[in-house]
Formats: C-alpha cells, sequence, structure tokens
C-alpha cells in the first residue's frame, strides 16, 4: 500500500535520512524503532508532505505522492498523529476532532464524534476546555482521536506513548490494537520499543538515517542486539 | 574569518573612513557621509535591542530627538558649554527610556514593536504640542557648534566635524563590541533565544532587557545631539516614526545581530535615497521595492551574503 | 531533625475553574531523590512550575531550606538554591553547548556584571573557576564531545542532558526534573538514572517526575503519588508499587 | 552671448505638503519658461537662460537640506527658490548665510525665518501674525465678543496669527474662549466642534490647512452649528467644494493677504492663472504666485547686480528692488522696495467671503506694512 | 450630557473604520503572523480607485465600489504571493520589513496615479438628523451600519464556514493544519483578498466621510494597530470591541481634555490597559 524507494531528507545542507526502503500492506501494523535522532520523524514528514523528500519516491495506493502538497497527501487517505501532539491548542476539544474530519464529505462526523468520546471518556469530561491547556496526556488522546476523526486508510503514529502515564500507555497500545483491528493499515513510530514490536507484524530498525535491520516483530524482539539496546535492563 | 583577518578588516576599514574625506570631491558627499555617521551611532544603538536582544523598538527616533532637544535647550536657554550638553544628551535620554521602557517591556513581539511605535508617536506630538519649550514645528534655529565662537578647532568647518563624527562613532562601535561580548551580551542573545529559559536558569530578564533598551536609547540620544550640533537646527518632523523605520531598516539592510551590519546599513539608509533621486516621483515605489527585494534575496543582509561568498571561497581554496 | 530543603505547605493552585493543584504538602530531605508521579494532568507540571514560580501559586507555602520563596520571582528562587528542567526540551539553539552551560553559571557570579564590559570589579580567578566548572559538568552528563557544537544541532536527548547540566550549574540545592526520561531509549534511561544517583552523591536533593516506573522505582528514595491535583501516596518504591490507590489511578494492571 | 544659469527649486514635491510645494515648483518652472521665452535675463554682455532643477524635500528638515547641500555642493546652483513649510526652511535658513547662495523663500510663513539677519535670504509672503492682527480688528469690528479657535495651533505662523489677533479681540473687549487643535491628517473635526458647540461662541475662526479647514466648515454646519465662521487658510475654491457643498460653505469668511483669487486679481494674475491651469492642467493653489514673483524678483536683481557670480552684490540688489511688473501678488512696498530691511515683502490682506460658489473680495484689511516692517526689526 | 452623547456618536462613527481596518490586520496577524503595515496605504489605494471611477469614469458609486473591493480582493492575494510568501519561513522581522517597503511603494503608486491632493468620494448622501439634540449626518449612519454588517458576515464567514474553519486552523497550527488536510497554500492568498478587500471598504469609508491624502493610510494603520493592541492580537472580538473603544476615547479625549493630546490620550489608555492586561482586552493567556 505504501512503498518508500530511496528516500532522502535533508534540512539545508544537513542529510538526515540517507535513502530509505520501507513498505508498509494493506492491513498491516507496521513499527519503526530507533535512537533519538535516528530520522524517524522525518521520514514520516516526507510521507505526509510536511517537508520535501530531497530524492528517491513515495507511492501510496499505486500512486505516487512524492513532494505532493500535504493537504493532497490527505485526501489520498494518509493521516498522521504527529509528535509532541499539535493539538489547536485555543480550539476546544469537540473543535479540535471536528478539524479531524476536515477533508471528509460524508455526514457521519456526529456519530464518529462520539465514539472518540467513548473511546476517551476523559475527552468527553473536558469537551469545553480549550486543547492548549490540557495535560499532555490527555492532549495526546486528543491528537489520536483527530487523526482518526479522518477515516484514513493508512494511520500513522508519531511516538504516541511519549509522556503518558503506565495506565494510560496500556490503553493507548490497547487503542491501537482496536485501530488495527478496524482493518486500518498503521505505520508506527515508538520509542516504547517493547509495545511497539509487541504490536507490529513487522518492524524496521533505524540508526542515523538509515534502516539497517527489519523483520517481523518477533524477529527483532528476540534479536540480541535490539534486545540490548532498546528493549533494556 | 579568524581573529588576526578579522583585525586587518578593522584596521582598514578604519583607514577608509579617515582617508574617506581626501577621496570626495563634491562636498555634498562630505555631508552625506556625515549624517551617515550618525547614523551608525543610531544603528548601532537599534542593533542592540532588535538584532542582540530580539526586541524590535520603533522608538529610536523619538530617542534620537529627546536627545537632540535636550542638548540644544540646554545650550539655548542655560548657555551650558556644547562639550557638556552633548554629554547629558545620552543620559536625559536614558531617563525617559527607563520610564517607558519599563512598561513596553511587559510585552514581547509584536506588543513590544507597537507600544514603542506608540511611544515614538507620544514622543511626537508632545514636541510638536508643546512649543513653549520646543518651539514646535517651527524648530529650534542657530544651535551652537561645539567648541563655540573662536575655538581651537573650527567645527563650522565639515570636514573637522567628519572627524568629530568619525571619533565618536568608532568610540560607539566600540562601545557596543564590547557590550555584545561581554557576559551581558551573552544573555541578551539568550534572551532572543528563549526569553524563558533565562529566567527558569536564575537571571532577571528584565533587568537585562531594560539595560539593552536604555543603553539603546541613550545611542540614540546622542546621535540626536550630535545631529543638532550638525544641523544647527531641529523640529519635530526629523523624529517622527519614519526615522525610526530607518534605524529598523539600517540594521536588517547591514545585518542585524553584527558589529559590521549597523554601520553598512547606516550608509544605505543615508546614500541609498540619494542614488534613487533619478528615479524622480518613482523614487519612492524603486524604493520600497528594493527593500522588498533586498528582504527576499538577502534575509541576513548584507554581512549575511558577504560571509556567505567568504565561506564559498574560503571552502574552496580548503578544499 | 535537619531541616528539610524543600517544604511545601498546603499549596493550592487553580486556572480559572481548573483547580490543578489541591492542598498539597510533602517535603523533600537533604540527599534525597524524590519521585512524583500521577496520571496525565493530575499537576505535576503545574507542582514544578509553582515551586520555581513561573506564576503565582493561588494559595499555601513553599519553604526552601527553611525560608519562605512563595513570594520571590523565579531567578531569585534559583540564586537560593532551586534549579528545574522542562518537560519539553527548552534550550539556546545557537549556542555551544558549553556557552548554554556557561550562562547557567551566572546566578553564582560574584562579579557584577558591568565588570565584564569594562573590565573593572572583577573577582580573582572566577572566570578559570567557572570554566572548571563547566568542564566537569560536561563530563558528568556526558557532553563533553559535543561541548562545542550548537545546541540547535545536537540530538533531543543530548539537549535533555543539557536541560540538566544547565540547571546543575547554579549549584542548586534541589534540582526538579519534570519528565527527564521522556523520549530516551533503554541505554540512555540507564545513563540517566546513573546521572540523578551521581547528582544525590553531590549532596543535592532532586524531584522527578516520570512516567518511566522503571527508573522511578530504581532512582527514588521515596515517591509523592498525585491524583486529581491531591496526594493520594507517599512511600517508598516498594510501599507505591503496591498501593491499591496508585494501582486504579496510574499504574493500571501492574509493572 | 547665449549661457544658461542653473537655478534650484527645494519644495515639498511629495507627501501631505505637496499641496503647497508642488504649485510652487510648477510656478517657477513656468515664470523660468516665460523668461526664457522673453529673451532670458541680460546681465552685462551676457543672455542667460534660466534652467531649473527641482528636488523633493517632502517639508522634512533634513530632507530640505540635503537637498540644498546638493545644489550648491554638486550643482553649483547658487539661487535657490521655493520653500512653501516651516520647518525644512527653518533647516535651510539656518546654515543658508554661510553659504555663497541666495534664498528666495516663498509660502513659509513662520515669522523668525526674517528676523534673524540672514543677509541673503528673502521672502515673498508676509509673516502670520502682520495678516492676524488685521483680522482681529476686523471680526473685533463685527461685534463679536466671544470667538472660539480651532486650528493648526502647533504650526507656528498659524499660532502666531491667532496671538496678534487675540491681541486685536482683547483690545475692544472681546475674548477668544478656547482654542481648539487639529492635526495636518485629522479630517474629523466633530469631538473639537461638539465642544465648542457646547460653548455657544459668537463667532468661530478656523486657522489651518485647506484640506482640514474645509472639514471643520463642512462639520460645523453637520452639527447645527450656525454662527459666523471666520478663517485663515487660502484654500480655492476647487479645493473646499471638493469637501463641502457651496451651501455648507455659504457665508465662510477668509482673512488673508490678497493673494491670488479670480475676482481680486489683477490682469497679472488672471494671466497667471490661465496659463497656469492651461500647462499644468489644474489651477494654480492661491500662494503659489510666492513662487512666481520669486523668479521675476530675482531676474530684476541679476540685471540690477550685471552679474550672476557675485551673490552678495545680487542679494544687495534684491534689497533695493522696486515690485517688478511681471508680479501676481499685490505687494505694499515699503520705502519704495519691493523686500525691506529684513529682507521681508508685504502684501496687502483683505476679507474674502463666500458667496454662491464663489470667494468675493468684500474689502480690504487696513494693514501698515511700514509699521510692522519696523516691529520686525525690533525682533531678534 | 447632549454633548457625551453626541461625542459618543462621534467616536462610533470613526470606530466602524477602525475596527475594518483592525479585522483585516487581525486576520492576516492571526494567520500568518506578519505585522501587514502596508494595509492602510493598500486600503487608501482602494479608496483612491473607487474616486476616480465615480469622479472621472463616471461610473456608478456602487459599481465602482464592487469594483474597488474586487480589485482589493486580487491585489491582496498578488501581495501574499509575491512579497509575504517568499519570507513565510524567515525571522517576522523580515516580514516587517517587507511591509514596510510594501507601504512605501503603495504610497508612491497612489501619489504617482492620484496625485497629492487630497481627494473626497463624492456621495449624495448630505441629509442630517438630529435626534433630541444629538445630530448624525446621514453618511455616518451609513458607515456605521455597513461596518456592522461587514463584522456580521465576517463573523459567520469565520465561525460557520469549512473555510474559515480551516483559516483558524492555519491561524493555531500550521503544521497540523496541514495533516488535517487543510491547503495552506491557497488559505493565505484567500485570507489576504478578503483582508485586503475590508480594507478597501475601510479606504472608501475614509474616502467619503472623510478624505484620502497621502500620509493618511499611514495614520489608520497605526490605529489600527493600537486596536489590535487593545483588543488583543489576533482576536476577532477584540478588534471590534477594541476599534469602538479607540474611536469613542478619542472623541471623549478631544471634547473633555485636550484636542492636541487626543492620540497621546488614546495611546496612554491602550498602554494603560496593557499593564492591566498584557494580552490585550480580549487576548487570550497563552
Ligand atoms: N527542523 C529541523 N532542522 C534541522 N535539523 C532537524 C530538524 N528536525 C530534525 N532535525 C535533525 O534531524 C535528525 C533526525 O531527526 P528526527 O526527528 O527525524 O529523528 P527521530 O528518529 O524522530 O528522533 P526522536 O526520537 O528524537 O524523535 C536529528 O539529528 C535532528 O536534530
Ligand atoms: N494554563 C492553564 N490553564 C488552564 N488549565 C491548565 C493550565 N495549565 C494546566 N492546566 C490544567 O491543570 C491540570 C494539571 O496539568 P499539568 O500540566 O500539571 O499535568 P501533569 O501532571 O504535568 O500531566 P502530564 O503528565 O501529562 O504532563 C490539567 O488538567 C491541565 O489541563
Ligand atoms: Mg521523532
Ligand atoms: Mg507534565
Amino acid at each position: 500500500m505504501l512503498e518508500v524507494r530511496g528516500l532522502r531528507v535533508s534540512y539545508g545542507p544537513i542529510e538526515v535520512v540517507h535513502g530509505i526502503d520501507l513498505d508498509v500492506k494493506e492491513g498491516e501494523c507496521v513499527a519503526l524503532i530507533g535512537a533519538n535522532g535516528a530520522g524517524k520523524s522525518s521520514t514520516l514528514k516526507a510521507i505526509c508532505g510536511l517537508i520535501k523528500a530531497r530524492d528517491g519516491s513515495i507511492r501510496f495506493d499505486g500512486q505516487d505522492i512524492t513532494n505532493q502538497a500535504g493537504h493532497a497527501i490527505v485526501r489520498a487517505g494518509i493521516t498522521m498523529c504527529p509528535e509532541g501532539r499539535q493539538v489547536f491548542p485555543q480550539m476546544n476539544v469537540v473543535k479540535n476532532l471536528r478539524m479531524g474530519a476536515y477533508a471528509r464529505t460524508d455526514d457521519a462526523q456526529a456519530s464518529d464524534l462520539e465514539e472518540m468520546m467513548d473511546m476517551f471518556p476523559i475527552l468527553r469530561q473536558r469537551a469545553g476546555q480549550a486543547a492548549g491547556t490540557l495535560s499532555g496526556g490527555e492532549q495526546e488522546m486528543l491528537a489520536i482521536g483527530r487523526a482518526l476523526m479522518a477515516r484514513p486508510k493508512l494511520c500513522i503514529f508519531d511516538e504516541p506513548s511519549l509522556g503518558l502515564a503506565p495506565k494510560i500507555v496500556a490503553e493507548v497500545g490497547e487503542t491501537i490494537e482496536r485501530v488495527k483491528g478496524m482493518g486500518k493499515t498503521i505505520l508506527l513510530v515508538e520509542q516504547n520499543s517493547l509495545m511497539a514490536l509487541r504490536l507490529a507484524d513487522r518492524a524496521y530498525l533505524f540508526e542515523a538515517g538509515e534502516i539497517v535491520l527489519e523483520g517481523t516483530g518477533e524477529e527483532l524482539q528476540s534479536h540480541p542486539e535490539v534486545a540490548k539496546a532498546y528493549l533494556g535492563h | 574569518m579568524s581573529k588576526s583577518s578579522n583585525y586587518i578588516f578593522y584596521a582598514v576599514a578604519l583607514a577608509f573612513f579617515i582617508a574617506l574625506p581626501q577621496l570626495i570631491t563634491v562636498k555634498y558627499y562630505l555631508h552625506l557621509s556625515i549624517l551617515a555617521l550618525v547614523w551608525v551611532i543610531m544603528a548601532q544603538g537599534q542593533n542592540l535591542i532588535q538584532g542582540y536582544t530580539g526586541y524590535v523598538s520603533i522608538v529610536q527616533a523619538g530617542f534620537m530627538g529627546i536627545g537632540a532637544y535636550t542638548t540644544a535647550l540646554l545650550g539655548l536657554n542655560f548657555d551650558l558649554p556644547v562639550w557638556l550638553t552633548i554629554l547629558l544628551a545620552p543620559l536625559v535620554t536614558a531617563v525617559f527610556a527607563l520610564a517607558t521602557g519599563y512598561p513596553s517591556l511587559r510585552v514581547k513581539g509584536h506588543y513590544f514593536a507597537i507600544v514603542t511605535l506608540a511611544f515614538n508617536m507620544v514622543i511626537f506630538i508632545v514636541l510638536m504640542n508643546f512649543s513653549h519649550l520646543t518651539n514646535g514645528e517651527a524648530g529650534l534655529m542657530g544651535i551652537p557648534k561645539p567648541g563655540g565662537e573662536g575655538g581651537l578647532i573650527d567645527f563650522s568647518d565639515r570636514m573637522v566635524y567628519y572627524y568629530f563624527v568619525l571619533a565618536v562613532a568608532v568610540l560607539m562601535v566600540i562601545v557596543a563590541a564590547r557590550i555584545v561580548h561581554s557576559r551581558i551580551g551573552q544573555i541578551l542573545v539568550a534572551i532572543r533565544q528563549n526569553e524563558d529559559l533565562v529566567g527558569a536558569i536564575g537571571i532577571p530578564t528584565w533587568k537585562y532587557k531594560l539595560f539593552a533598551f536604555v543603553v539603546s536609547a541613550m545611542f540614540a540620544g546622542l546621535a540626536g545631539a550630535i545631529y543638532a550640533h550638525y544641523q544647527s537646527f531641529i523640529n519635530p518632523e526629523i523624529f517622527g516614526v519614519a526615522q525610526s523605520l530607518d534605524a529598523i531598516l539600517a540594521v536588517i539592510m547591514g545585518g542585524s545581530g553584527t558589529i559590521t551590519g549597523p554601520v553598512i546599513g547606516a550608509f544605505i539608509v543615508v546614500f541609498l535615497p540619494e542614488y534613487l533621486r533619478f528615479a524622480d516621483s518613482f523614487r519612492l515605489i524603486i524604493y520600497g521595492l528594493v527593500l522588498v527585494l533586498a528582504t527576499i534575496f538577502m534575509p541576513r543582509g548584507i554581512v549575511g551574503v558577504v560571509s556567505d561568498l567568504w565561506a564559498k571561497v574560503a571552502g574552496r581554496g580548503r578544499a | 531533625m535537619t531541616t528539610a530543603v524543600l517544604r511545601v505547605e498546603r499549596l493550592c493552585k487553580s486556572f480559572g475553574g481548573v483547580h490543578a493543584i489541591r492542598d498539597l504538602t510533602f517535603e523533600v530531605q537533604p540527599g534525597e531523590v524524590m519521585g512524583l508521579i500521577g496520571p496525565n494532568g493530575s499537576g505535576k507540571s503545574t507542582t514544578v512550575n509553582s515551586l520555581a514560580g513561573l506564576f503565582p501559586v493561588t494559595s499555601g507555602e513553599i519553604l526552601l531550606a527553611g525560608a519562605h520563596i512563595q513570594h520571590l520571582p523565579e531567578p531569585e528562587r534559583v540564586e537560593l538554591g532551586l534549579a528545574r528542567t522542562f518537560q519539553t526540551a527548552s534550550v539556546f539553539p545557537e549556542f555551544t553547548v558549553r556557552q548554554q552551560i556557561t550562562l547557567g553559571c551566572e546566578p553564582t557570579l560574584k562579579s557584577p556584571p558591568l565588570s565584564s564590559i569594562f573590565g573593572i570589579g572583577r573577582h580573582q580567578g572566577e572566570v578559570e573557576a567557572i570554566e572548571a566548572r563547566v568542564q566537569d559538568l560536561l563530563e558528568v552528563t556526558g557532553l563533553a564531545a559535543v561541548a562545542d557544537d550548537a545546541v540547535g544541532t545536537i540530538s533531543s536527548a543530548q539537549q535533555r542532558f543539557l536541560m540538566i547540566a544547565t540547571a546543575l550549574a547554579s549549584e542548586p540545592k534541589i534540582v526538579l526534573l519534570d519528565e527527564p526520561a521522556a523520549g530516551l531509549v533503554s541505554h540512555e534511561r540507564k545513563t540517566l538514572s546513573e546521572l540523578i544517583k551521581s547528582i544525590r552523591d553531590r549532596g543535592i536533593a532532586v524531584l522527578v517526575i516520570e512516567h518511566h516506573m522503571a527508573l522511578i522505582m530504581e532512582v527514588c528514595d521515596r515517591i509523592v503519588v498525585l491524583n486529581f491535583g491531591s496526594k493520594i501516596a507517599d512511600g517508598t518504591p516498594a510501599e507505591i508499587r503496591s498501593s491499591q490507590a496508585v494501582i486504579d489511578a496510574y499504574l493500571g494492571e501492574s509493572v | 552671448k547665449d549661457r544658461t544659469l542653473d537655478i534650484g527649486v527645494t519644495d515639498a514635491l511629495t507627501g501631505g505638503a505637496a499641496v503647497y510645494g508642488l504649485p510652487q515648483a510648477n510656478a517657477v518652472q513656468m515664470a523660468a519658461e516665460e523668461i526664457n521665452a522673453a529673451g532670458g535675463i541680460k546681465v552685462g554682455d551676457d543672455v542667460y537662460k534660466l534652467n531649473v532643477i527641482a528636488y523633493d524635500d517632502k517639508a522634512n528638515p533634513t530632507e530640505a537640506s540635503n537637498a540644498v547641500r546638493k545644489l550648491i555642493d554638486r550643482d553649483g546652483v547658487k539661487y535657490i527658490l521655493g520653500f512653501c513649510c516651516s520647518g525644512a526652511t527653518g533647516a535651510v535658513a539656518s546654515f543658508i548665510s554661510n553659504e555663497d547662495a541666495v534664498m528666495l523663500v516663498g509660502n513659509a510663513a513662520e515669522r523668525s525665518i526674517t528676523t534673524q539677519g540672514i543677509e541673503n535670504l528673502v521672502r515673498t509672503r508676509p509673516p502670520a501674525d502682520y495678516t492676524g492682527a488685521a483680522a482681529g480688528k476686523f471680526v473685533a469690528g463685527k461685534g463679536h465678543k466671544r470667538v472660539a479657535v480651532l486650528g493648526a495651533l502647533e504650526v507656528g505662523f498659524y499660532a502666531s496669527y491667532v496671538d496678534a489677533f487675540e491681541a486685536e479681540l482683547n483690545a475692544a473687549g472681546g475674548e477668544i474662549i478656547t482654542k481648539e487643535l487639529f492635526a495636518l491628517k485629522d479630517r474629523d473635526m466633530t469631538p473639537q466642534l461638539t465642544k465648542i458647540r457646547g460653548m455657544e461662541p459668537d463667532a468661530i475662526l478656523v486657522v489651518g490647512y485647506v484640506e482640514p479647514a474645509a472639514f471643520v466648515y463642512r462639520q460645523a454646519v453637520e452639527l447645527g452649528i450656525d454662527v459666523p465662521r471666520y478663517g485663515f487658510t487660502s484654500g480655492s475654491e476647487e479645493q473646499f467644494l471638493r469637501v463641502a457643498t457651496s451651501e455648507q460653505m455659504e457665508g465662510v469668511w477668509d482673512l488673508r493677504p490678497t493673494e491670488l483669487t479670480l475676482l481680486s486679481a489683477t490682469e497679472n494674475g488672471i494671466a497667471y492663472h490661465e496659463n497656469y491651469s492651461e500647462k499644468f492642467g489644474i489651477s494654480p493653489s492661491p500662494s503659489s504666485p510666492y513662487a512666481y514673483d520669486q523668479t521675476y524678483a530675482l531676474k530684476d536683481a541679476l540685471e540690477a547686480a550685471g552679474t550672476v557670480e557675485d551673490t552678495e552684490a545680487v542679494a544687495a540688489a534684491l534689497r533695493d528692488l522696486p515690485v517688478p511688473d511681471e508680479v501676481v501678488m499685490q505687494y505694499l512696498p515699503v520705502d519704495g522696495k519691493m523686500f525691506d530691511s529684513n529682507g521681508q515683502a508685504y502684501t496687502s490682506n483683505g476679507a474674502f467671503q463666500w458667496q454662491d460658489g464663489h470667494w468675493v473680495f468684500v474689502e480690504d484689511l487696513p494693514s501698515d506694512a511700514a509699521a510692522y516692517s519696523e516691529f520686525l526689526s525690533t525682533l531678534d | 450630557m447632549i454633548e457625551i452623547f453626541q461625542q459618543i456618536v462621534n467616536g462610533v462613527a470613526i470606530g466602524g473604520v477602525y475596527v475594518l481596518i483592525a479585522l483585516g490586520l487581525t486576520t492576516v496577524f492571526g494567520i500568518l503572523g506578519i505585522a501587514h503595515f502596508a494595509h492602510g496605504s493598500v486600503s487608501m489605494f482602494g479608496g483612491y480607485l473607487t474616486y476616480f471611477l465615480v469622479a472621472s469614469q463616471g461610473v456608478p458609486l456602487f459599481g465602482a465600489i464592487a469594483i474597488a473591493v474586487i480589485t482589493g480582493f486580487a491585489l491582496g492575494v498578488v501581495i501574499e504571493f509575491l512579497a509575504y510568501r517568499p519570507v513565510r519561513n524567515a525571522n517576522h522581522i523580515n516580514a516587517f520589513i517587507v511591509a514596510l517597503g510594501l507601504t512605501m511603494m503603495v504610497e508612491g503608486i497612489n501619489l504617482q496615479f492620484f496625485g497629492a491632493e487630497q481627494v473626497v468620494i463624492p456621495t449624495s448622501a448630505s441629509r442630517v438628523f438630529n435626534i433630541g439634540g444629538v445630530t448624525i449626518p446621514e453618511l455616518r449612519l451609513y458607515v456605521i451600519l455597513s461596518a456592522a454588517i461587514l463584522v456580521a458576515a465576517m463573523a459567520i464567514f469565520v465561525e460557520r464556514t469549512k473555510a474559515g474553519q480551516a483559516i483558524r486552523a492555519l491561524a493555531e497550527n500550521r503544521d497540523a493544519a496541514i495533516l488535517m488536510g487543510v491547503n495552506v497554500n491557497t488559505i493565505p492568498l484567500i485570507v489576504f483578498g478578503i483582508s485586503t478587500a475590508l480594507g478597501v471598504t475601510a479606504g472608501v469609508m475614509v474616502g467619503s466621510l472623510f478624505a484620502i491624502a497621502p500620509g493618511i493610510g499611514e495614520g489608520l494603520v497605526v490605529k489600527g494597530f493600537a486596536v489590535l493592541i487593545l483588543g488583543g492580537l489576533g482576536s476577532f472580538p477584540g478588534a471590534i470591541i477594541g476599534g469602538v473603544v479607540l474611536g469613542i476615547t478619542e472623541s471623549l479625549a478631544a471634547g473633555f481634555i485636550s484636542s492636541a493630546y487626543k492620540d497621546v490620550i488614546a495611546f496612554v489608555v491602550m498602554i494603560a490597559v496593557l499593564l492591566v492586561r498584557p494580552q490585550g482586552l480580549m487576548g487570550k493567556t497563552s
């Protein structure tokens, strides 16, 4: 479904992603793991059209989306739940969720909204509060809910568990599991590698802008180097 | 650029400025050069608050006016020696800057810019309407030159005045450089980057912002005083918002947050409009267009362009 | 009994209608590492921000080494010995790492700031002393290799360590760390826990907020748990781990 | 021999004051062309054709001194005309006495310009207080006791008009009950007028630039103020009609030097109006002949002095000059000379009234040029 | 008493003009963080254009206004695309300098095409209403009414339409807006178009109620920014309340304190408000 070939990304003169290949098949959950600054977020941003790819190609659903405008990519069916949440700070929770459905034209939005509030009850409690004043965890849930509001074909999560309480991390894991269950295709970046590898059908290991390892979730979990550096203790 | 090549650069620049009057055949350009040197002082002050601290102040010309009126009024009404009134001008300006800086610096970004702009308008309106003191729009004439009648040096000779302004400008550039290379300068640059963090690591930011604001105002006050004695005439018109904007332009066009930038920028804002006079009634349009294009195509000013070129040349030399 | 390095009494903070902290009371002893945990939105960051003086508290008292500080502005609290880091990385991107840490030493300097312009009234040897302290901090936090890199170009993990180094530069009695492990991978977390222990070994108390339970359990001597702005538990890691209230509110199944 | 003499003009060609400056520059250009067409200026054996170099000073003092410096230093010009606005003029006046040049001031009315004994400066327009005193007498004579003033009082010469006006009014037992102010860019005068309306004056006096003044007249009617309106604005009919209807203007007085208006004008004036309108496609502003007259005064002075090089001689010749035949304004010579010993010229003052869409010359305002000239000499 | 009411009525009309100018400024500021200093001069261009069409081309007034508003929209689009877009990612001060350059250009163009003399757009509205001693000229009434209608229309546009939603999203978080599918290349064009069209209507109001002349636009934009500061940068209700407050303050200050210092008083009020509420009257704390 998603086909990345030879992708290079740079900020000014500094190249941070050095030509990677990456595939996500329909219905699959793929994880990207790796250290800080390895270039995971940059890769995702290039896929979503937030930054330009210097080289390489990105195809989605048989369509070339390399360096297309971000809004066109959203309409093609990709949404991202970005790193650092990126909620609309002055809009309230409900308006944020509605923004999620901006590119949609059908009229099931109201029922989807209810569904999101059911999935994250805290959002219902805070429905009228400006998103900027929510706690970090509350914002993360809002961002996930907002991304799902778009009913995407491919849903990208960039570090959804960052800064969340353990109980919520588990919930986020469950949520992603549920999204997976909905038959959505998922591309997931996680520092919480253990969780990521458990969730993922397949995973890639990033190091310094390159993919150094690829395999199923279990394969990587049992890989000695991965276990040592990323799964810890 | 290495340290030693820096020194060579400054020495060459200084030699150039010393030789300049000899190179000029049309005295008109000497006149413009004197004005440009006054603007060097203005722009260095502006750079301190705008380029280094990151607060765009639009009141510099107002402070220039306070300095100019201070020296003129003290000289005309109390017969104080010109040297003394020139020294008092930045001090009086500092008092006004303290009073206006305290409220203005409570807000940031565009708020600060517009509040200071309002202060400039207030200063302008008061200079205009408080005519018992300022003689309103008609202005003050006959402001004495330093040295007085029959003094040792004849300051009404433009050549002499040029060297006088040059000396002051060089001194002020050195003062500005000392400030930005000091601990205080470091803190100012930190404020520009992340003001909240500066507070969080235990530095009372308001003191340093106020310092930068007041010092920049003193630069402007001094520039105003020197201007007043050069022109022998001042009126409020010269100290309006348009001139404050020129100070901002000087910093941006030259290269903000650098010591050389404002010097270059000052000469640009004084000379460029002159060279565009050929365009006659299209002058305003062309000047505006030049500004827009310059900002788009050289956002870091002339110094930025030159240092990029330099880096390229040096890089190639090494490779 | 020694005086607590930090004592918080009946602290309340509300934003408009939201009561972010209610009646919070706790102490941190010298040389202690205290954990502050709780669900998202339970008021941990608000607590740190109140202690540091980022905004005025609604009511309550804050004592640093026995002295009331709740009315002092932020910088004066730092001078008295309270330093902090932020939940999201906050740095000076254009500075080098060394420059940023040096700036962090500013509150401890005896020479008046103007002395650095005019070169008078300088304290003997201060510059050298600062340079040595900065070098020490660079090494302790593992940043020596990137000491002269621009802060904007180092990795986000390194920026997190830099925030800690900058906080330590003010020679605090206590540092407040707001989620220092966020975004770190396991080997970096290990470095972090070593760092926290070595801070404690220098006699500096630490208040650490974290969602990473393994880290918290490892480094903390004592843990305070917040929920809806109130304290629901206070005890050793073992006690907290087994507290049903904490499990319900925060930990979930088990950790 | 046919030669060319460069003369300079600095004036506000752009910006808010261009309404005054641009017509002046045009007037000089027109006069120069007329002089050239009529054979030029005969100095000794040479015949000079005039070439005008005009620079824009935006009425800004710094720009004005830059422009004059450039004219003198770079273009080698010795005769500089124009000067509509007091600030810019003051800046140049403060250094012109050290220069080898002659400065001819037009519309700028600040009194102090001709009180400093600058030998190489003359001015065609009389100071404002000269006219203000005459106006005060006139209004007092109408029996008004309580007069409200609204004007550009931050501008020195308007303030001095009002001061002289007030002195005469007080002498006749009247008083100025309030002095309200407007700025050059103000167009909404209703706050000031509302206040004045509340004070129930016998008459109002409007002193200032035409553009805002026209709004005062209009808005006074809109606010239902129906007392007599006097003014010192020198606006043309066209300028007022752009803002107010003729009905709204009906009965308004303008108390000012007898400048150019169709009905008051001499033959020269009518010709000037026609030529200017034809050449520039717009009628001349009432004060623009001050600059036109400068050019003829300069021509006569050059011919009298017999030199274009010796500016001192030309400056002296100017002060010795009878009123030239070609001038448009009606100058009152002092001791038979156009400019008095201060370099100041005087015109007669008149009371004009708006009647049925036109300014109508009603009567002379008695003014004593010789006495004022003496008074001017006593000022420092 | 009548005097106070009269002064308030006086202030509301000029306040209406301020509101329209400020609305344009505040939408541009909210979305792009640009202090669009050229707004006043561009608005005056619209006023001049209307005058030109009415006075020398004989176009009926409303036709002329329509043409000017459409031209204004197009001009706004062009300005965004050619001048501001290239500095979108640079420091905001650079955008400010571009704005200054644009101001000079537009002032120059106005001068070149329309001359230095003040122009007044001729209208046939010359009646004056008198309500219990308080007088209102017909034209002022129209100005107040049309300002109110435009404000309401803008409010509906921003609150109720999809484009309005996108505008708000873009104002708050550009990247997130992209991820929601907002076309961040066209929205700024629309915003600039609308903002300039609003400015042009303000220019027409100034030109018919008062006059257009060199420098008036610059004075107006400063007042517009004062309104923004007073009301809160980027705040829609702030622009409305700020504009009316500033208009009335000026009027009362000139009538009851000092006409010479009325602007000083207005600025002092603005600064005083800022000291008490640094985010402006309606601004939100961040
Ligand atoms: N806007 C930017 N400008 C310059 N460099 C950047 C920018 N954003 C990221 N980088 C650099 O690009 C590199 C890769 O960053 P990226 O965010 O893609 O990594 P990541 O794998 O997502 O890491 P993390 O776990 O920290 O999120 C890093 O070295 C980072 O410093
Ligand atoms: N400026 C503010 N205005 C209104 N409410 C606020 C503000 N700041 C914080 N809050 C609220 O206060 C509560 C506590 O927030 P705080 O940031 O302290 O949580 P936290 O415990 O640090 O959470 P996390 O672990 O997610 O960072 C939250 O409900 C939040 O919505
Ligand atoms: Mg990332
Ligand atoms: Mg927090």
